[in-house]
């Protein structure tokens, strides 16, 4: 229609407050009719100055701060955080405690997916009932989380040096339960969703990202995964024992909207089959070495990242052998993989441009930092 | 179904019809002008029925209420500036002679025709209309066909702008 | 495991590819000069030993008496990761060339850096103030925000270099 | 069995209409000319909309719809107000009462606060001509189902002036859809239910019962294509879920409902499940035959037949709602021009020379047990063919991702879709 009948573009504000921008996010579009024709994204609503403060504080009162960028995957952070105090300080984890690490971030993983996946199926139009499931199984993880660390969103379980506290007791069985039933529910997302002519005709070819594209916007995580480029820092550069286990890197076909959902699904499975895996391999001995609570790296600097749901999670500190972090650079995935947003919308609808912005899993905690 | 209820209830449609039809001429408002349109439609459909053409009022509803004025209002959405106030118009005095002449030619016609008042009520059956539609007055029926599909073409080409007309290689 | 590039390593193939580049390199960085940073990570982009497409990360540092920008690029088919970082001297008008002709993603990242910083990416085709507002007095992430003129002053709960909107006069009836 | 069979008598409780009739002629002679009519469009009202559909909206359509979908969702929807949460919507209906209801500054005062109360009226309207039992019609009236069509398309135009009031670009998006929406979809609409007439050759309600009770079987065997267009068409004039977009609430916000507050968007909501409950109403009589079945119905007050059927077919759009997701409003349209128009048409060619051989070779009227099974194969058919033909392939749609064991670049997908490394 567009193109033979004249119309005036109008400007449409979605957000900062709108259902499905997932926090306090604004985009606004010149629509024409229902076409997007621009796109520009107005973002800071939630903006704590997480790197400045980070400058007053010793490395491990800094671990908190890690927990409240991307709060739907806090161990993922604090791992990439404790990671790059340890790549500058060289402190050496024990084997318990990587794979205690490499558990929770997998779970973490599991219960970020979750929410992923819920939360983009609600902004296609389904009726909160497998966003609802999704929570479901979130809940269990989170209580697993809960069991050990105390908390359930926050976790602030990573230490520089290991982790917090040893598992519980109670940890193991309820975790091989939970993973027993996992596999199970995550058929039975993909068997309401993946044959769903609705879910495809909304999905496929909807924000759709070349392989070039996708490389050169920076994006990471499964953006570029869905866009055909088999990259996962698990795999390309191993951390925490991550060379250990036995997955696999799940990539998409054409880049767009669906193929990010299945590869999201997909890493679900692969992240069950590393905690199983991480969990009969349990190592004993201690979960932590002893690191003094002021920790006074050497000069220098260190850049270090970890594989987090939404991509890669990169944490950058520089030490003037100060007691506090001279420099402190997180390089959230889900900022840099919005640089895309405009590229992915305009030409499409708005109900498009939502699908995209669900693809895409923002946490606006960590965009505004 | 005779005497005061009928009168009773064409005093009514008249009455509600006038008012919206004065509605559509003084209403400032495109939009409200469009909705009192409605009204009048409703009405209209309001008399067929009270002329036992249950039919024919129903399909008034469902064509002019259910169809026509949402196109109408499509076309509404689509002008730009719809919304203002469109009183400046300078046509004001040649659309009331226009109206007046129209008035009195039709009062005339209607004083002066002899009309012939059946005695009992005419029932005008679906499949009667349906019949006459497609066997007597069937070219008259697919003339306005016709003419409507036309009036589409037409009003398709009328709005192409002049950069599509560039590209077209005709 | 990734190959982390050395400084001195990534100055010898910068060097070789577009002569006059690099400052200085140093074990963990090469040091590229602002003039021909563009020109050097294209370059470094296209050549296929280097193959850096991926511009992972790119923040500021402030040293009090200069600013350094990193860039930290990657190479998927190499499996290779490295750390290039430009001198930023001019304190009063920090500007460094932007990259977002070589990696068009890189536009948020700069956009962030000049929010906190005050740096300037020259070429940059909508450098504006992504995270406060327009307007916000200082550049947070310096290190003398606290003492610039216009910042935010310890023990004051505003911002001295806005005007706040003033609240209606109240009017007290006799 | 005639001792069972439906009498005329007034004290036959089995259909109500025989006393409120047997009451209005009391009346008719006890009271002046014409008063008659107004206590009967009161009774009327009172009988369908204050005992049956009022309800129906609280407990069905709020109570229900919510439980139902909670337990969709694995959860246990509401459960605290009450024994079973049953009293939830009379707390809800007490809330929305007290809440203040806005009116943005710049809004069109005028059609703001007319939009929910015309939205109403129709909805009234429409149990009319709904039969819940052989005599229990209010107005059987001889072009029924034109009616329905067209009172039926009233409130899209309320829903216009409802989200043009407001001055809000979300409200005049979903405006916007409605509009564009229901000109698509009327059509197939009324195609569909011109099959139906064709073959029962009535354009009343009650006669299409009775044709259908007649002939021994429902006519959603004879019209699959119809009642399949019905059930989509309705959703999408319903606004229920998969064709919600007018007030898509992850796109548009609320469209047309979003400076609604108060007992003003109480009305629209509460009315909302009306309009589902009449639609559902009306599917039951033309398709699955009405208050009949199968015989059942000289045992059973047909009325409670004609309810429970009515409440099966709501769960359809609960059921509906709590599993799809939502279309977009290009592929909304493309479906109601390039799928279902064509197949409207086509199932009328089909039933237009079943009825004229019906007619013309005179037929016994076991002939339609054959139409069915032909126009259950045709129905197959045509959807299968036609989507075939518009391009859907299930098959090339990849339904895993891939999986590779190597980090490294991009990986091509190979010319048959099942890229591996």
């Amino acid at each position: 229609m567009s193109g033979i009948i004249k119309s005036e573009p109008f400007t449409l504000n979605i957000g900062p407050q709108h259902p499905s921008t997932h926090g306090v996010f604004r985009i606004k579009v010149k629509v024409d009719g229902e076409r997007i024709v621009d796109a520009e994204m107005v973002m800071g609503y939630l903006h704590r100055a997480m790197e400045k403060l980070a400058e007053e504080r010793t490395y491990t009162q800094n671990i908190p701060f890690t927990d409240r960028t991307d709060y739907l995957a806090s161990m993922s952070n604090n791992l990439g955080y404790v990671l790059a105090v340890e790549k500058l300080a060289g402190i050496g984890v024990p084997d318990r405690g990587n794979a205690i690490r490499v558990i929770m971030a997998e779970l973490q993983r599991i219960a970020s997916h979750c929410m992923a996946v819920g939360a983009f199926t609600n902004d296609t139009g389904a009726w909160q009932t497998p966003v609802m499931w999704c929570f479901r199984e979130r809940e269990r993880v989170l209580d697993l989380f809960e069991m050990t660390s105390g908390a359930r969103l926050t976790c602030n379980y990573m230490r520089i040096g290991g982790v917090a506290f040893d598992l519980p007791r109670e940890f193991e069985p309820a975790t091989r339960k939970l993973l027993a039933d996992l596999p199970g529910f995550i058929d039975e997302i993909e068997g309401l969703l993946v044959g769903n002519e609705i879910f495809l005709a909304r999905t496929r070819g909807v924000g759709m990202l070349s392989a070039e594209t996708a490389t050169n916007f920076s994006l990471s995580g499964p953006m570029l995964r869905g866009s055909g480029i088999a990259w996962d820092i698990r795999k390309a550069d191993p951390y925490c024992g991550y060379e250990k286990y036995d997955f696999q890197i799940p990539i998409g076909y054409q880049g767009d909207a669906f193929d990010r959902f299945i590869v999201r699904l997909e890493e679900m499975r692969q992240s069950v089959k590393i905690v199983q895996q991480a969990l009969d391999a349990l190592p004993g001995g201690p979960h932590s070495t002893h690191v003094p609570l002021a920790l006074r790296p050497p000069a220098g600097e260190a850049y270090a990242r970890v594989e987090g749901p939404r991509g890669e999670l990169g944490y950058y500190v520089v030490s003037d052998e100060g007691p506090s972090p001279y420099r402190f650079h997180i390089r959230p995935p889900s900022f840099i993989n919005l640089s895309a947003l405009k590229e992915m919308t305009v030409g499409g609808t708005v109900a498009d441009a939502i699908v995209v912005l669900g693809s895409i899993d923002i946490v606006v905690g960590e965009i505004d930092r | 179904m005779d005497g005061f209820g009928v009168t009773f209830a064409f005093w009514v449609l008249t009455g509600v019809t006038l008012v919206a039809a004065l509605g559509v001429l003084l209403s400032r408002n495109l939009l409200h002008a469009v909705l009192f349109l409605i009204l009048t439609f409703v009405g209209m459909a309001g008399y067929f029925v009270l002329l036992s053409a249950d039919f024919l009022g129903m399909a008034q509803v469902l064509i002019y209420v259910g169809a026509i004025a949402v196109l109408v209002l499509f076309a509404v959405l689509l002008t730009p500036r719809a919304g203002r106030d469109n009183g400046e118009t300078r046509m004001f005095l040649p659309a009331l002679l226009l109206c007046g002449t129209l008035l009195a030619v039709i009062l005339f016609v209607i004083t002066d025709t002899n009309w012939a008042v059946s005695e009992e009520p005419a029932t005008v059956s679906a499949a009667g209309l349906g019949e006459a539609l497609l066997s007597r007055w069937v070219l008259p029926f697919e003339l306005a066909s016709v003419l409507l599909t036309v009036a589409l073409v037409g009003s398709i080409m009328l709005v192409r702008s002049r950069e599509e007309e560039a590209e077209d290689p005709r | 495991m990734t190959r982390q590039w050395t400084g001195p390593e990534v100055a010898a193939v910068a060097e070789r590819l577009v002569p006059g580049a690099v400052d200085r390199s140093t074990p963990a960085a090469c040091y590229l000069k602002a003039e021909k940073l563009v020109e050097t990570m294209a370059a470094l982009h296209a050549a296929g030993e280097t193959d850096f497409v991926h511009l992972t990360n790119l923040c500021g540092v402030d040293f009090w008496d200069h600013f350094e920008v990193v860039y930290h690029v990657q190479s998927f088919v190499n499996n290779a990761i490295a750390c290039i970082k430009v001198d930023v001297l001019d304190r009063d008008r920090p500007a460094v060339p932007s990259v977002c002709s070589v990696w068009r993603g890189a536009w948020m990242q700069e956009c962030e850096t000049y929010d906190l910083f005050g740096i300037r990416f020259e070429g940059h085709p909508n450098l504006h103030r992504i995270l406060l507002w327009d307007g916000y007095p200082g550049w947070p992430l310096r290190k003398d925000f606290l003492s610039m003129p216009g910042g935010l002053q310890p023990g004051l709960d505003e911002f001295s270099g806005t005007k706040r909107r003033e609240p209606p006069p109240v009017s007290v009836a006799e | 069995m005639p001792a069972f069979l439906i009498t005329n008598n007034w004290y036959d409780f089995r259909d109500l209409g025989n006393l409120s009739g047997k009451l209005l002629d009391l009346l008719d002679d006890a009271l002046p000319f014409g008063v008659v009519y107004v206590i009967a469009a009161l009774l009327g009202f009172v009988a369908s909309f204050v005992i049956f559909v009022l309800p129906s909206q609280l407990f069905v359509g709020v109570y229900g719809e919510r439980k139902l979908i909670g337990r969709i969702q694995s959860r246990y929807g509401p459960n605290r107000v009450g024994p079973f949460g049953l009293l939830q919507p009379i707390a809800d209906a007490i809330k929305l009462m007290q809440k203040e209801a806005l009116t943005p500054t710049s809004a069109d005062r005028a059609l703001m606060y007319l939009a929910p109360i015309v939205f109403v009226a129709p909805c009234v309207l429409l149990f009319a001509v709904i039969p819940f039992g052989p005599n229990m019609v209010f107005a059987d009236i001889p072009v029924a189902i034109v009616y329905f069509l067209a009172v039926s398309s009233i409130p899209v135009l309320t829903t216009f002036m409802a989200g043009w009031s407001h001055n809000n670009k979300y409200s005049l998006f979903g405006a916007m859809r409605v509009v564009a929406m229901t000109i698509s979809y009327e059509l197939p609409l009324v195609l569909g239910m011109l099959g139906v007439v064709l073959f029962t050759a009535t354009l009343g309600l009650q006669s299409t019962v009775l044709w259908q009770k007649e002939m021994d079987i429902w006519l959603v065997f004879l019209q699959p294509l119809a009642f399949a267009i019905f059930f989509l068409g309705a959703s999408a004039e319903l606004n229920r879920t998969p064709t919600d977009i007018a007030e898509a609430e992850s796109e548009i916000v609320a469209g047309y409902l979003t400076e609604y507050s108060g007992m003003k968007w109480g009305l629209f909501y509460g009315m909302d499940i009306g309009y589902a409950i009449a639609a559902a109403a009306f599917g039951v009589t033309v398709f699955l035959g009405g208050w009949t079945f199968f015989g059942l119905e000289k045992w059973v007050p047909p009325w409670l037949i004609f309810i429970g059927k009515t409440y099966l077919f709501y769960f359809l759009f609960i059921w509906t709602r709590g599993t799809l997701p939502r279309l977009r409003i290009d592929q909304l349209m493309t479906f109601a021009w390039k799928f279902m128009l064509p197949i409207a048409l086509l199932n009328l060619v089909i039933v237009a020379t079943e009825r004229m051989f019906w007619v013309e070779e005179k037929a016994d009227d076991s002939i339609v047990y054959a139409f069915a099974l032909i126009n259950i194969i045709a129905a197959a058919a045509a959807i299968y063919g036609w989507s075939r033909a518009l391009g859907y392939r299930p098959e090339n749609t990849p339904q895993k991702a891939r999986l590779v064991s190597e980090a490294g670049g991009f990986v091509p997908v190979d010319a048959h879709g099942e890229g591996s490394k």
